[in-house]
């Protein structure tokens, strides 16, 4: 598979899933992870009903390892900017003028456990899902075949115009450019850097929509698909019954059924 | 039948015309090389044989070019790509990165013209085979070679089933192992019954697999006949083609009176044998 | 409708994967050069003026689509709404013919920066709690110890930070534009 | 200035072994034909010559000055490269100032950078063209441009990664005029090429190279006529040696008056 999606095949029931339904998996993690009140809730939730999902797939250790690496910085961030400035009366310890409140850290580490329910929901259905078989899905359901064509495109192209700024910044230093100079002279850069990559990739738009209408992309019929997607009547309650869960989990915020 | 008919073409803009008065016809079926140097007018041949003039570019176009008897211009350009198939030289540009596998891609322009699945399957596999690439069917396109991506591009214009094939200097960026592979296909595909349109500067290989070469200079039609013929005239030179290093040391034995002068130059190793044999 | 239609021709389609991996490989190099910019919204201000309001707001909203599918920067998603805004912004101030002089590039550089910080900031504080998880905290940290909250303090940084960001995207997008061949200027006239 | 490249490997971050303990000596004046298949490690060796990828093991000398001591900006003086894809650096709206980047950052004199520019274009053909956007001219023309560029750095050492590819005959013509004529200025040429025809009239020694080694290394002649290392090396060897070896004619013969005396000389001999 592509190295520019983080999709990781597997035989499981969870990649057999149709993509709408983990999309609204991930839907509802990500409205639990703002509707839930606090960070047992949000744990509990990551534990008993993501942590599961996520082992059923095969995906657990890709799963948590991932979240960890991207919750981490922002934990920290948290824990010192909510923790320190964050009104509380439970002081922790002091450093300079600013105090560590309990208060404060919690609410930081709430803020926190809310990030780790919505990336790890966001995880699951990428680690799970080809990018591919999730546009058409939507597909099916009325998304523009253009749209599907822009994001699938741009995700498989992206690496080698990566590839290109690198062999670009190649040439010029062969070409006598310093770039360990200081930041004005860095700001400078820019240009011989940046222009090659846009007038060179604006040159091949032409080329590149030849060869698209060469592939009839512009023929007016039904499309067919050569990719299938297995769906099922079950599948549709159990989306349907999950959506609920997450108007639920709304209604019961919004009526402050939970303290805030 | 292609059929050009008094043809000229201007960029939008150019000084020029890119092409003058064109009238040719290219035979269901055939091989055609198109040879000139690089500004001779190659890829605008290109683009009016595949319709693109005048449906993508602008500019200014008289007389018509027509296929089957139908001007192209008239035709709807939406609906032209079942019919006329274009690859360029640049094999990353032609990938259409909406699928994700070989055998996706190729199925992609399939999808476009609605062909229902089990009809697609035939066809792709069809395609693979032709072009030998069965092996990597199910590889990302983007991980191979650039013979083996070019190959992908023939065979995604193969499985649309066109009744002409034009190709533009498609193994210019290519390896000698991804040229070779490339021109196999392309004999293949010519094989199988697809009228081909080449235009490239590989002469060696042209003059080994195709029919008929039209040589252009300066958006003209300067000769027009028999690959070995042609590609061994002098006027090649003039023009700055260049002939190949066979029809070369071939000529320069007979102007130093080495060798016969009626014996026709050769232009591929097996004539060249031959003839200082 | 129609001026949807037209803005979204098959050139068009091309062109926007093309300018969101734009995006993502100027921003890898911006980053690459140590530079305290972003830079990473040239291909979306790029297509906005060259085509329209629309095809900008598309590339805005679905490079940031493509950035959580990669699996680089999953959190991209919550930002494409503000990226749809810069997009179709830049085609705004392009139909407006504001890309035509250094000054008014500026302006329209700096408008876009300070409407970016306003509409990014409540997202900062209230999604992610009010940090980004980047050297940028830094910057939150002191306008809270300064006694802002949240969303203050977040407004601030981005007020800072946003409108160089975007006026340099603008002034960078403006010179490639000047650069442009008159082939490309013919056919995006035509577009 | 004499190139030393001793016991050198490179391995990618990705851990694959790009170079396998490379040793090769160049000195100056020599025109070397580096071949081989794509992904042979041919630019990957060259780019240890100007420090773009520093050597995993071993050493890079070009003059006496040691690579790993430099930058690549440094390197520069040295030795001038030719990037494969002239899109890759063209950035200037006039052919002139793309042109005059390099000698710029040379801090050269005003003077000196106009005459510099003026000559290049001269010998790629495309005075005339100087004015012009170098994206109004054809793909061709834009590696003339970038070939200019090269030759304007005015360094003893040049690299040229595939400076024919999709050239008509006239072109790769004015390309084979510029290399003799450097030859002749006893400047070091390093030809990276798949156009073995185009080698085989320009280059006196050709280094054949596959997975990161060197297979074989020696005159033209000699090495172009060893048909299992470049069967090996996945190149198809140039018209002439094939028809040099189809006709027994033995030394082979690689030019086209060589060929032809050759031929001659053996025709006019009894047998």
């Amino acid at each position: 598979m592509q190295a520019q999606s983080i999709y990781i095949d597997h035989p499981s029931a969870l990649h057999q899933l149709n993509p709408l339904t983990k999309l609204t998996f991930t839907l509802v993690f990500l409205v639990a992870a703002f509707a839930l009140p606090n960070a047992v809730a949000l744990i509990a939730t990551f534990v008993l009903i993501l942590v599961p999902l996520a082992a059923s797939g095969g995906l657990l250790l890709p799963l948590l390892r991932s979240a960890f690496w991207l919750v981490l910085p922002f934990a920290i961030s948290l824990a010192l900017i909510q923790g320190f400035f964050s009104p509380g009366q439970t002081a922790l310890f002091s450093l300079g003028p600013f105090t560590m409140t309990l208060e404060g850290l919690g609410s930081g580490l709430t803020f926190a456990a809310r990030l780790l329910l919505a990336l790890g929901g966001t995880l699951l259905l990428m680690l799970s899902t080809r990018p591919d078989k999730l546009m058409l899905a939507l597909r099916q359901r009325g998304l523009p075949e253009s749209l599907s064509y822009i994001v699938l495109t741009a995700l498989q192209i992206f690496p080698r115009f990566q590839e290109r700024a690198r062999t670009i910044l190649d040439a010029q230093k062969s070409r006598g450019l310093e770039t360990e100079v200081g930041l004005l002279r860095r700001l400078a850069l820019l240009v011989p850097l940046i222009a090659p990559l846009v007038l060179g990739s604006i040159v091949e738009v032409e080329e590149r929509a030849m060869a698209l209408e060469a592939r009839a992309f512009s023929y007016k019929t039904i499309k067919t698909s050569w990719i299938s997607l297995e769906d099922s009547r079950a599948q549709s309650i159990l989306r349907a019954a999950i959506l609920f869960f997450g108007v639920v989990l709304v209604y019961l915020r919004l009526t402050g059924f939970w303290p805030q | 039948m292609i059929e050009f008919r008094d043809f000229s073409y201007r960029y939008p803009t150019a000084a020029a015309d890119s092409l003058s008065s064109l009238s040719l016809q290219i035979p269901r079926g055939q091989f055609c090389a198109v040879v000139g140097a690089n500004g001779a007018g190659k890829s605008t041949f290109c683009f009016a044989a595949s319709g693109f003039i005048p449906h993508f570019f602008r500019g200014e176009a008289h007389g018509s070019v027509e296929l089957a008897g139908k001007p192209l211009a008239e035709a709807e350009f939406g609906s032209l790509a079942a019919e006329v198939g274009i690859v360029f030289q640049n094999p990353f540009n032609q990938i259409s990165g909406a699928r994700f596998t070989v055998r996706e891609e190729i199925a992609f322009g399939l999808e476009n013209l609605g062909v229902e699945r089990g009809e697609m399957q035939t066809r792709i596999q069809l395609a693979l085979e032709v072009v030998d690439l069965v092996d990597v069917a199910e590889r990302s396109p983007f991980e191979l070679s650039g013979g083996q991506q070019q190959r992908v591009a023939l065979a995604s214009m193969f499985a649309m089933r066109p009744q002409v094939l034009v190709l533009d200097e498609p193994t210019s960026q290519l390896d000698p192992r991804g040229t070779r592979e490339v021109f196999r296909a392309i004999a293949a595909l010519s094989e199988a019954g697809t009228t081909i349109i080449l235009a490239g500067h590989k002469l060696e290989w042209l003059a080994e697999f195709a029919d008929r070469a039209i040589l252009l200079d300066q958006g003209r039609v300067i000769a027009d006949g028999d690959p070995d013929t042609i590609f061994a005239m002098e006027t090649m030179g003039e023009v700055g083609v260049g002939r190949t290093q066979f029809t070369d040391v071939a000529a320069a034995a007979q102007r130093a009176g080495m060798l016969k002068d009626h014996a026709a130059l050769p232009v591929t190793l097996a004539q060249a044998e031959a003839f200082f044999s | 409708m129609n001026s949807l239609k037209k803005e979204f021709s098959t050139f068009t389609l091309v062109l926007i994967p093309v300018a969101i991996a734009i995006n993502i490989a100027v921003g890898q190099l911006v980053l690459n050069l140590k530079l305290p910019l972003y830079l990473d919204s040239i291909g979306t201000v790029l297509v906005g003026v060259l085509i329209g309001p629309w095809a900008g707001a598309a590339t805005g909203f679905l490079a940031n689509v493509v950035w959580t599918f990669s699996g680089l920067f999953p959190q991209a998603m919550a930002w494409a709404g503000v990226a749809a805004i810069i997009g179709a912004l830049a085609g705004v101030f392009g139909r407006a013919g504001l890309m035509k002089s250094v000054g008014m590039v500026v302006v329209a550089g700096l408008i876009t920066g300070v409407v970016a910080a306003v509409l990014s900031a409540p997202i900062a504080a209230y999604v992610f709690g009010g940090v980004t998880g980047s050297g940028t905290d830094a910057v939150v940290a002191v306008f809270r110890a300064a006694g802002l909250d949240a969303l203050g303090a977040n407004l601030a940084q981005g007020g800072v930070s946003e409108p160089f960001d975007k006026i340099a995207t603008f002034l960078i997008v403006w010179a490639v534009m000047l650069g442009l061949p008159e082939r490309l200027k013919a056919r995006f006239a035509a577009e | 200035m004499n190139i030393d490249i001793r016991s050198v490997s490179f391995r990618y971050p990705s851990g694959q072994l790009a170079l396998d303990n490379v040793s090769l000596s160049i000195s100056k004046g020599e025109t070397l034909a580096l071949i081989g298949e794509n992904g042979a490690g041919k630019t990957t060796l060259v780019k240890q010559m100007n420090a773009l990828l520093r050597p995993t093991n071993g050493r890079v000398d070009v003059g006496e000055w040691d690579v790993a001591e430099h930058s690549t900006a440094q390197m520069a003086r040295r030795v001038s490269f030719l990037f494969q894809n002239p899109d890759d650096q063209l950035f200037a709206r006039r052919v002139w100032d793309e042109v005059a980047f390099g000698p710029r950052n040379l801090s050269l004199s005003e003077p000196e950078i106009e005459q510099r520019v003026n000559r290049a274009l001269d010998r790629v053909g495309l005075l005339d063209k100087a004015e012009s956007h170098p994206y109004d001219l054809q793909y061709t023309d834009r590696k003339l441009i970038a070939l200019a560029a090269t030759l304007a750095m005015e360094a003893p050492i040049l690299v040229l990664d595939e400076p024919t590819i999709g050239q008509d005959a006239r072109q790769r013509e004015r390309v084979a005029s510029i290399l003799q004529e450097l030859a002749a200025q006893h400047r070091t040429i390093l030809l990276v090429s798949h156009d073995l025809d185009f080698c085989a009239r320009t280059a006196e020694r050709v280094v054949v190279m596959a997975e990161g080694r060197i297979l074989a290394d020696g005159p033209t002649e000699q090495v172009l006529a060893e048909n299992e290392i470049l069967d090996q090396a996945a190149v198809i060897a140039p018209q002439l040696m094939r028809l040099s070896q189809a006709l027994k004619l033995s030394p082979p013969k690689l030019r086209v008056d060589d060929f032809v005396d050759a031929y001659a000389s053996r025709k006019a001999r009894p047998t």
